[in-house]
């Protein structure tokens, strides 16, 4: 076990799989020769050559596709878009292709392939470059999406998914790629649909997924000296999900708050919502508040990205007023 | 070099009748044998014959939704997918159930899948728009105008990743190559040298649209700016286009790189079941004209007859057939069961993790997934 | 009043706005020489030439943007999808440029346009032509979207769309364009963000948008003959949200059903669970259920995609569920 | 056509000097006259002077995200737009702080919007990437590689909807063109001949990408595939820019439809403010003979003093006013405020409707919009 940064886990994983097996590649803007926009593949094309780590094409639409159609034929893609940003301009070829090929071929072309790359918001990049793109994966069935937190999991998870027959979705945290932690170094994959108790509480249950699991981590220490014992659960995998999971810390706390980088309307969160409300109503003690972005595309300005953004204060508040507790003095 | 299919024309064998034939004749049957031109004109009548059976189908509702029939596009489907060696790949569009039994799906699961039934080759999920048999190396069948053109690229870059010597053959119709994917993947392709022939099917309408509406530029311009190679064959003529897509693909598979064809031709039927033949976007004098002047099977039929290859007999002989066949698929669709409704999550996921929850419409509440 | 179409009632809606201001125009795939793929703008190139009703080369992501441009030089364009499935290809547009535009600008670049087309299934177009694509559009701020269940509300809620200053989606639904129904003759305009309530009723409430509307009514219909009295709440407009018109319902029945076309995850429907747990957490006397489409692609086989899409018996069921009422025996 | 800023060269006039000049000279001095050139050497040195002192800025802090210098490439900017008449309209990427400035945003405004205050033309809300001010014609600032092209499209169609006689320039990068919006946007225009300037700022280079690694053939083949005239001009000599823009605009003007232009020119910084000048993808060698041999203001002051139309001290006054300029800019940016949190939820509509909820968010929850 090292301690290596978010970044190195995700290296760490890719090789791990293109050692073992020749059908998995790495496509994508800048991932080659410059190492990757933000240098997640550093090194892979001295290891592996130009076959296996290729530079594309700003052609986000096209490479996407043409990924989809090496897993059409068996290999093992990894897409990376350099943000998820801009895989929008892609999302015919997950959606249409990508998700729905396994069906409509009745199962005879399964698309076993990674999309991956930072998703939600940096430091200031504004709007076009701050979007938290999980429902836009997340809606069509077909495709898994998985949200590595820290280190470790970025490792078991890319990992995982590389494995996975099916198109997994992972999304990381460019805030997140140099954050440190402890890392196994041999063989590690982390079975998709695993949510992770990341701190155990009684009083309040913050779910949460993605770079948000360490705002959620800040609240609770922050509850902590209000005597309030929050925990923390990492959903880590948006689909499959792990309802039994959420289901329990319900069943523990019966007070529960949503926390998501992205917009409200049909949010993750929303459907989380829908599920608890669904299959544990009668364990609610209060209604499940949701902590996102503003509804408003991201400012620039410093100030207003960090109104915009869903923060510690937000989370605690929200805590606060699901335990009936005054609001605002803390 | 084989042909997929049984019916199909066996190359690399010597014209059957001698030095006696006319010339110009003989240069207009493209040194094919008897036997292979009796076998191209048997594949072109079996597509017709289909399709005409499907146009009843439809009509009497054992058909449903979209239904995109290639009549009067059958010399290219024969042309270009019959000099494919078995383990070649095609890709295209929604209009493909020539292009299916061409590669070698048989009529009965192309008709079962026109139907909805689980002896379809998409066992019934899939319908007109998504036909696919990877065994035969037809990877389907695509409904959004452009979507398949990524993807091909995408089945050539994995022949060259595994050092194969297949090639892709990427159908497009003509009005896809205004769609931003086309851009995209023929540049990759040729930076990439990919081993892949896209091929328009230009039949000069997307729906209602006259391609001179929606390009100021002829359709060989459109592969240039990326390098690629472009040639324009006369759909048609289905032995002028089998010569060419013999050489074409041959040259692909020797290393060629990526190539662009403009195959030219002509839809007899309205876009969909929907669209009438003739009246908003084209005229009756028009389609008449073509169908006259420019049907595949006529001009095979005609050119054989002229050269004493083919009697009325024969010729009725072949009819009956592609007619029986047709019938024996509609036939076995009818009587192919109704996917069963227990099937309806199969296949939405390859791979149904132990953990967790991966459909959340109730679905696997408290079931294993959940 | 005559009745009419639902889908003369878009034209006469198109008309309406294009007699009024000579900055609206229509754009889109078969829209004048075919008179649209679905015949809606039936005889507007006649009327208006070949400068205000123009037909399109095939690239949704093209014309989309150029809608965008033309409206941010202030001309008012209805940029028709063929059917929105094809507007995924287009969602860059609609999102990082359509929808961020204001934003952006701090205020000096509206984006003053109409989307439209229909959503959704129709019979058996398998599973790329048959997306429910409400989530896509109604998840990033910056677009409205209107749902007209009716040809008066076709009419109504096209007109406002033209007239609003922001980016408005109309969804529409191919199974709706040959419903007949009353529609004003007069100059005729909906305000955007209002529901209606379809049909009222105690004991449940029925939420609902677009053509499911008609499910939902044939569903109380149903429940009418065992004595169960439906409300049907037509949301209309899903951005501007009626919120008072769903704490209304809810207030009355305390029971909620909702009924969606598209798929459950991060679904419409999920958002509006979210919204009556949060704020009328009070008022529910069982968890809201939701009726929405099967969570796979759909099927093409007819017998298959009845399955798959969310009919009259999974509402009445639904409706019994939260009655608390024996399910299965109607 | 009178350009669009004070600073700007003024045409139609003749030249200063007379006819003793040196012809050679004089030709490569365009005819312009000593006031024009001076005007561009001004508008230039302000565009280097206004993104140094962004630079450090950025380094300090007080600029936050993505920075995109255009050092290295302000003969472009100037060449291209200061043609211009002030109702033309420029759209462009995020490397657009000098395009902001040559088409009459006030370097106060560019900068409090790096800076991310009130005082920006965007009101800081866009930042770097998103500079906007429509009174004077320029319409962004767009971050999504490629994303501007159908926009530019469209404002030139909004252009020629009613019958006005300005032009639309849009500018992208070299790995723009990759994207199939190019071929979309540019297939459109032709069809409908749309008033549009397609210009690519050919620096060699997307990121990291040298464009011979992502293309097979050169810019000029881009647009062909329209019929869309293609253009080579050297960006680095911003006075046979200015010239061929001044053509090109008027036969634009006067119908001749759209057009491509291959600008070449280099950029002389790291792609963003993370990325170092030289090292992985082009060598520092590479970097300095451009440097050194292209840099367009030393192209420029070299041919002036040259000509003896440009004196040592003259150069240092007009680069201390450049300088003045980009000082009192970060001045006027660093006094400018934060923006008023309550705007938090300003401007994500245009219009509030009076019924119903628009922000999901619980911000109007019992409030006036729900
Ligand atoms: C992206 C997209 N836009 C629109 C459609 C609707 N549509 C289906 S086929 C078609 C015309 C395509 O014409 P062409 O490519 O020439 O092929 P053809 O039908 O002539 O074989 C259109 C517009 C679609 N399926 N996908
Ligand atoms: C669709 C999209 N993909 C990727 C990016 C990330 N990105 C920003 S700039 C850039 C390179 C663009 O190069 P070029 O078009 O040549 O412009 P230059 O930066 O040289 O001015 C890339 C890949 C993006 N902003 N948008
Ligand atoms: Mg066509
Ligand atoms: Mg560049």
């Amino acid at each position: 076990m090292a301690e290596i940064t978010y970044r190195e886990a995700l290296n760490a994983a890719m090789c791990q799989e293109m050692d073992r097996d020749d059908s998995v590649f790495l496509l994508g803007e800048e991932v080659a020769e410059y190492d990757g926009a933000y240098k997640v593949s550093r090194g892979m094309l001295a290891r592996y050559g130009d076959r296996r780590v290729v530079d594309s094409p700003i052609s986000e639409l096209g490479f996407a596709g043409l990924c989809v159609g090496a897993a059409m034929a068996g290999l093992r893609p990894i897409c990376e878009f350099m943000t998820f940003n801009f895989s929008i301009l892609a999302l015919d070829q997950v959606i249409n292709s990508a998700a729905k090929m396994l069906y409509m071929t009745n199962g005879q072309v399964p698309i076993p392939m990674v999309f991956r790359g930072p998703t939600g918001a940096a430091l200031q990049l504004s709007a076009q470059h701050s979007q938290a793109c999980e429902t836009y994966y997340v809606h069509a069935p077909g495709v898994k999406l998985v949200t590595p937190a820290t280190p470790a999991d970025a490792k078991g998870l890319l990992a995982a998914a590389i494995r996975d027959d099916d198109p997994v979705a992972v999304m990381e945290g460019e805030l997140l790629y140099n954050v440190r932690g402890e890392v196994p170094d041999e063989e590690y994959v982390i079975p998709l649909g695993v949510a992770e108790v990341k701190r155990t509480g009684e009083d309040v249950s913050i779910i949460t997924h993605g770079k948000m699991v360490h705002i959620a981590l800040q609240a609770a220490r922050a509850l902590e000296r209000e005597e309030i014992e929050a925990e923390v659960l990492d959903l880590r995998s948006l689909r499959p999900l792990d309802v039994d999971a959420i289901l329990a810390t319900v069943a523990k706390t019966n007070r529960v708050v949503y926390l998501e980088e992205g917009w409200p309307f049909a949010g993750v969160g929303a459907q989380i919502v829908s599920l608890i409300q669904d299959e544990a109503f009668d364990e609610l003690d209060a209604p499940v508040l949701r902590v996102t972005q503003a509804d408003v595309p991201m400012p620039y300005a410093k100030n207003m990205e960090q109104l915009a953004k869903p923060g510690v204060k937000a989370v605690v508040e929200a805590c606060r007023k699901v335990l009936y507790m005054e609001v605002g003095t803390s | 070099m084989t042909p997929a299919t049984q019916t199909a024309v066996k190359n690399g064998e010597a014209p059957a009748t001698g030095a006696d034939r006319d010339p110009v004749v003989d240069n207009r049957l493209h040194g094919f044998s008897r036997e292979e031109l009796h076998a191209l004109l048997a594949d072109m009548l079996l597509y017709r014959r289909f399709e005409e059976k499907a146009e009843e189908a439809y009509a009497i509702g054992k058909i449903g939704g979209f239904c995109h029939l290639h009549i009067g596009q059958e010399g290219l489907a024969a042309g270009s997918i019959k000099p494919l060696r078995a383990d070649d790949l095609v890709i295209t569009a929604y209009r493909e159930h020539t292009q299916a039994i061409a590669k070698g799906i048989t009529p009965r699961a192309v008709m079962a899948e026109l139907y909805g039934r689980v002896g379809g080759c998409s066992g019934g999920r899939g319908g007109s728009m998504h036909l696919f048999d990877t065994t035969v190396g037809f990877y389907g069948g695509h409904g959004i105008v452009g979507g398949q053109i990524p993807l091909g690229a995408g089945l050539a870059w994995a022949i060259r990743y595994r050092g194969g010597d297949q090639v892709c053959v990427c159908f497009m119709g003509d009005a896809a190559v205004n769609q931003g994917a086309f851009l995209e993947s023929l540049n990759m392709s040729a930076v990439w040298q990919l081993p892949v022939i896209y091929v328009v099917e230009n039949n000069g309408y997307g729906m209602g649209t006259a391609f001179s509406r929606v390009s100021v530029t002829e359709m060989e311009a459109r592969s240039g700016a990326y390098g690629i190679p472009a040639h324009t064959v006369n759909g048609q003529d289905v032995l002028e286009t089998f010569r060419f897509f013999e050489g074409l693909v041959e040259r692909v598979r020797g290393g060629a790189g990526p190539q662009f064809v403009n195959a030219v031709t002509y839809r007899f039927r309205g876009h969909s079941m929907s669209d009438p033949v003739s009246g908003t976007y084209r005229s009756k004098e028009e389609v008449e004209a073509h169908v006259q002047g420019e049907d595949p099977i006529t001009i095979l039929r005609d050119r054989l007859m002229g050269a004493g290859l083919l009697t009325q007999e024969e010729l009725e002989g072949i009819d009956a057939g592609a007619r029986a066949a047709s019938d024996d698929a509609a036939e076995f669709a009818d009587a192919s069961p109704l996917p069963d409704p227990s099937t309806l999550y199969d296949h939405v996921y390859a791979e149904i993790n132990p953990h967790g929850r991966l459909f959340l419409d109730g679905r696997d509440r408290g079931g294993a997934g959940g």
